[in-house]
C-alpha cells in the first residue's frame, strides 16, 4: 500500500470528519486544564483546510500537506495552530512525488514532529500532542524499520493505537508545556486535549487505509 | 450559558462590527479582523501592535487610539490570533519605523506573533517584540512560564506614550520590557467564566469556595480555597507580588485594581482601600492607580491586581495624553 | 453569596473609603457620606447634587467631577440617601447661585430630596429638581410613576456641562428637564443580583429565560420570556422605546448601551452592533453613543437602552469637556 | 391605662426589638416585589432611634415620637424612611402633655397616618404600610369611640389585629403605590413589607400594653 494524493486527501478529510465529531470532547478536555477552545480551534481549523483542498492542485502527496499546515496556521490561532500547521507542512516538505511508501511517509512525519519540537520546545512527558505523536512515530518505525514486511496499513494501525495509548498516558502526568502547565500539580488527572487530537489524526489515517 | 449574543460563532466578528460603530475614530477591517486608529499608518513613527484572544475587552481592542496602540487584532474567545491577522495589522500601521509586537506570554500568542514577525521581517517590516509575563501566580520553572496579564494594560499606555514623542524602535521597545519587568500581577477568582463555544463553565466552585492564582482564561488557578473577605483577599495577593519583588519604604508605584469581568465597581473600590491601606502600612507609596475593568475573562466575577515599580520616566508617559475608548486622559 | 466585600454593612463605607484612596480629585466625607470636588464650594457657579441608593456605580459617585456633578450622596445599597445626608452635599458645594437635585424618580429618592430640598430651603440654599423618570417598561399610570435610569447619565453630562459655563439656576434644571424630556430607556436582565443584605438573590431565573423590563434594584421586570439573540432583545427594547416616543428619518440621537453589571463589555458591544443596524434600518441618526457601565445593578448580568433625541445645544454640551472618574473626553 | 413617657420609650423599643427579630423576614417580602432592603432598613433605623432616645431628656409624650420619627429620616433613606418618620413625628406633635389618654393617643396616630398619606400619597387598596395602619386606627377608633369603656389596652389589641389582617389583605393586591407597583400584576400575591413592618409597630404596642 502507497500513499498517493487522493488517499492523503482522504486522510486530511477523515481528520476533519473526526475533529467535528469530537469537538465537543476536546472543548471539555480542553476546559478541565485550559482554556476551553481546542475543539473550535480544531474544527474551525480543519474545517477551513478541507474547503481550501477543494480547490488545490496538487501534484504531489507533499503539497496537501503543506496545505494542510498553511491553512491551519493561518485559521487557528492558539498554541495548537501554529504546532499542527507546522507538524504539517515539515512533513509535507519532505514528500514530493505523487505518491510515497511507508518509509518515505515515515521519515516525512518525523521531520513533522521535529519541527514541531522545534517550535514548541516540548519533549515527551510535558503532557501535550507530542505525547501522542512521538509514540506514534516510534511504533510506526517499528513496523517500517525492523518489520520484515513493509506495509503502511499496518504500520498506521499501530501507530494509532501507540498514539491511543500514548493520549492515555498523558493522565497521570503533570503538565510542563502550554497552558495546563499553569496549574503545576493539578493538571494530574487529566487527559491531554492536543494528545487526543494527534490521536485522532493518527486514527484517521489508519482507518483510511483500512478503508482502501 | 446566558449570553447576551447572536450565535457562538459570530461573537467576535459581532463584537467587532459594534466597535466599528462605537467608535469613530478606530478602522476595523472585518476581513482581516483588525482594528487600528483612522489615518493609519502615520510615516516615520514606530507603531505597536497587541493582540490575543478575545473575552479581555477592553483590552487590547479599547486600547487602540493616540497614546497607546495602533492596532489590535482580536483572535477568536480566549484563542490567539492567527499570524495573517497579526501581519495585516503589522503592515496596516508600518510608518517605516518599525513595530513593536506587545505580546503576552502564552505558548499561543508566542508562536503566532513569532510567525507574525517572521512574516513581517519578510515583507521588510522590522518587528521588535515585548513580551509581557507578569503572573506571579505561575512558577516560570516547570512550566510554559509566566503568564502576561495586568501589566499589558501598563506596557501598552507607556510604550505607546513613548512611541508617540517619535522615539526609535529599540527605545520603545526597551520602555515596555522596563514596564514589565517592574510589574507583577496576582488574581483571584469567585466564579468561574463560560466561553460561548464550550456552553459550560471552566470549573465548578462552591458557594463558600474561590479559586486562587488564576489566569485570564477561566482556567482554575494554582488552589482553591474559602472564601475570604476582601481583606484576606488583599493581602494574599498582594503578599505573593511582594514576595516576588520586593518593595522599599518610599518606592513609588502605579497600581492596578482590575474587575474580572462581573464584579461591580463598588466591590472594587472596597478592594481598593484595602489595597491603599496595605501599602500605607508598608510606607510603599502608590502615586497613580486604575480601578475598574481593564483586562477581564468575559463574566468572571473577580479581581485582578498589578503593582509596577515606577520611575520617573515611566510616570511621565503614563501622565501623557492618551485618547482610547476605554482609557483616555490629558489633553 | 460571593462578594469581594469585608462586612455587609460596610459595604458602602469601605467603597467610599477606595474612591477616596483612588481619586485625589475628590473629597469624600466619611461622616456626612458625601462626595465633592475637591475646591467646593466654587463662588457663584450653580452646584449640581445627584444621589441615591448605592450598588449602581459608577452612577453618581463616578460621575463627580468637572463638567459633570459637583457632590454625590450615596445611600446604603439600593437605599435612597437620608435628607441629612443630601443636606450636607448642597451645603459642600452651594456656591450662591443655587443647587439642582438630579433625582431619580423612586418614591425613597422622591420623599428623601423634597426633605433635603425643604431643610436647604429653611438654610436659604435655592434647590432646583429635575426628575429622571425615563423608563418605558413602567406605566405611568396605577403606579409610582416612571422609574429614572439611563438618562440619569445624560441628563447629569448635560446639566453639568451648562453649569460648568455659569448659566443661572433655572437654565440648569430646564436642561436638565429638556435631556430627560427627551430620553427613554428599557432594561433586561439574564441574571438576578444579590444585596449584600439579603444574601440570596432577587429573584430566580431559568437558564434559558430573561427578565424583560427591569429597573436597576434587582427587583423583577414587566415580564418573564425565553431567552433570546442579542438582536432580538436589542429590537424588543428599542421598539418599546420608539412606541413611546417615536422618532422619525433624520433625527439625531445619543445611545447608550449600558451593562448592568455582569455582562462582559464584548456583548455590550454585540448588542450596540444591533442597535446600530435597528437605526440604520430607520434612517435615524446616532450622533454620539456610550458603551460601557454606566448605571449598574450589582453584578446583575444584562443591559439597558438609554436613547435621548438630542439637539444642537444638547450635542454641544455632550461634547463639552468632562474629567470624572467614569466619563473623561475634551481638554 | 394611660401612656405616659416611660411606655412610650418602652413601646419604641418593642418595635426595634420586633424589627431585629423580623428583619429577615422583612427583606426577603422585599426581596419578592422590591429592592430586598426593608428589614435592614427598619433595622437600622431603630436601632439609631433606642441609641438616641436613651439621651434623650423628654418632658412629654410627644418628645419620644417626634424624636423617633426625625431619628427614623436621618438614619432610614428609602421610602419608609420618610413615610415612617413623618408618621410619628405628625403623631408626636400633638402629645404635648407627660401622660395620654387613649382619646389623644389616637387622634394623634391620626394625625400621624395623615402627615404619612399627604406625604405618600397612598390611600388604602395601594398595598403599602397604609394597608396596616388605616384598619387599625379605625379598629382602634371603634374602641375608643363607640365603645363603653376606654381601654386602651383594649383598643391597642384590636387595632394590632387589624393591622395584621390589613397586613394579610394585601397579599391579593395590585400594588399602586412604590417599587412593587412597577411590577404591575405580578406585585399579586405577595405581602406588602412596609405593611408587615406596620403590622409589628402596632403590635409592639399592644405588647408592652399587655405587659404593664
Ligand atoms: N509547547 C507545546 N508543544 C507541544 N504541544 C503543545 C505545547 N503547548 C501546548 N501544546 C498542545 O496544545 C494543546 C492546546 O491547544 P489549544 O487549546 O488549541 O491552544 P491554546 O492552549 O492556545 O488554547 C495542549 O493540549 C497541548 O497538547
Ligand atoms: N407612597 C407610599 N405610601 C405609603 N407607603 C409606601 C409608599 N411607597 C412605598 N411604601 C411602603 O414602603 C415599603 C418599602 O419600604 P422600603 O423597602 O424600606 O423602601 P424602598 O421601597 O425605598 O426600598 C413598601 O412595602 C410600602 O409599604
Ligand atoms: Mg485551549
Ligand atoms: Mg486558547
Ligand atoms: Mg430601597
Ligand atoms: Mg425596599
Amino acid at each position: 500500500m502507497h500513499m498517493d494524493i487522493p488517499l492523503a486527501r482522504a486522510w486530511i478529510r477523515t481528520v476533519a470528519a473526526a475533529m467535528e465529531e469530537h469537538q465537543e470532547q476536546l472543548t471539555q478536555l480542553d476546559s478541565a486544564i485550559g482554556d476551553a477552545d481546542h475543539g473550535v480551534n480544531m474544527h474551525r481549523g480543519f474545517s477551513t483546510v478541507i474547503a481550501a483542498l477543494d480547490g488545490l492542485e496538487s501534484t504531489n502527496v507533499g503539497d496537501v500537506l503543506v496545505k494542510t499546515g498553511t491553512i491551519l496556521i493561518s485559521s487557528v490561532g492558539g498554541a495548537s495552530g501554529p504546532l499542527y500547521g507546522t507538524f504539517f507542512r515539515a512533513a509535507g516538505r519532505q514528500l514530493t512525488t505523487p505518491t510515497t511508501d511507508a518509509e518515505h511517509l515515515l521519515a516525512a512525519l518525523e521531520a513533522g514532529l521535529a519541527g514541531l519540537q522545534k517550535l514548541g520546545g516540548a519533549v515527551p512527558g510535558d503532557k501535550t500532542m507530542v505525547d501522542a505523536i512521538a509514540p506514534a512515530l516510534a511504533a510506526f518505525a517499528a513496523e517500517v524499520r525492523t518489520g520484515g514486511s513493509v506495509d503502511l496499513t499496518a504500520a498506521a494501525v499501530e501507530a494509532a493505537a501507540a498514539a491511543r495509548r500514548g493520549m492515555l498516558a498523558t493522565i497521570p502526568l503533570q503538565a510542563r508545556k502550554g497552558r495546563a502547565s499553569y496549574l503545576g500539580a493539578r493538571s494530574i488527572g487529566h487527559q491531554d486535549p492536543g494528545a487526543t487530537s494527534a490521536a485522532l489524526v493518527f486514527q484517521a489515517l489508519a482507518d483510511v487505509l483500512q478503508a482502501e | 450559558m446566558k449570553k447576551l449574543i447572536n450565535a457562538p460563532g459570530t461573537v467576535v466578528s459581532d463584537a467587532l462590527a459594534g466597535i466599528a460603530a462605537a467608535h469613530p475614530a478606530l478602522r476595523i477591517d472585518p476581513d482581516a479582523r483588525i482594528v487600528t486608529r483612522a489615518g493609519e499608518p502615520e510615516a516615520g513613527r514606530v507603531a505597536l501592535v497587541s493582540g490575543g484572544g478575545s473575552g479581555h475587552e477592553p483590552l487590547h481592542t479599547g486600547f487602540v487610539g493616540r497614546g497607546m496602540l495602533h492596532a489590535a487584532c482580536p483572535g477568536e474567545v480566549f484563542t490567539s490570533p492567527v499570524p495573517d491577522q497579526i501581519l495585516a495589522a503589522a503592515r496596516a500601521v508600518h510608518g517605516g519605523a518599525g513595530v513593536v509586537f506587545v505580546v503576552k506570554n502564552y505558548t499561543g500568542d508566542v508562536l503566532n506573533f513569532e510567525m507574525a514577525a517572521e512574516l513581517a521581517g519578510d515583507d521588510g517590516i522590522e518587528v521588535a517584540t515585548v513580551l509581557v509575563d507578569d503572573d506571579v501566580a505561575v512558577d516560570a520553572a516547570g512550566t510554559a512560564g509566566r503568564r502576561g496579564t495586568g501589566a499589558t494594560v501598563f506596557v501598552e499606555k507607556i510604550a505607546g506614550a513613548l512611541a508617540e514623542t517619535g522615539a526609535g524602535l529599540a527605545a520603545v521597545a526597551e520602555a515596555g520590557r522596563r514596564v514589565n519587568a517592574a510589574s507583577r500581577s496576582f488574581a483571584v477568582a469567585l466564579t468561574p467564566c463560560t466561553t460561548p463555544a464550550a456552553g459550560k463553565p471552566g470549573f465548578d466552585l462552591a458557594p463558600d469556595e474561590m479559586e486562587v492564582g488564576v489566569g485570564i482564561h477561566g482556567e482554575p488557578g494554582r488552589s482553591r480555597e474559602k472564601l475570604k473577605p476582601a481583606s484576606g483577599i488583599v493581602s494574599d495577593a498582594l503578599d505573593a507580588i511582594f514576595a516576588d519583588r520586593p518593595l522599599a519604604e518610599g518606592d513609588e508605584t502605579i497600581v492596578m485594581v482590575n474587575g474580572l469581568g462581573g464584579t461591580p465597581l463598588i466591590e472594587l473600590y472596597i478592594a481598593y482601600a484595602d489595597v491603599a491601606r496595605y501599602f500605607a502600612d508598608r510606607g510603599i507609596r502608590i502615586v497613580r492607580n486604575l480601578v475598574g475593568e481593564y483586562i477581564t475573562s468575559l463574566e468572571m466575577a473577580g479581581v485582578s491586581f498589578t503593582v509596577c515599580q515606577a520611575d520617573e520616566q515611566m510616570l511621565a508617559l503614563w501622565d501623557a495624553p492618551v485618547d482610547t475608548p476605554a482609557l483616555r486622559w490629558g489633553t
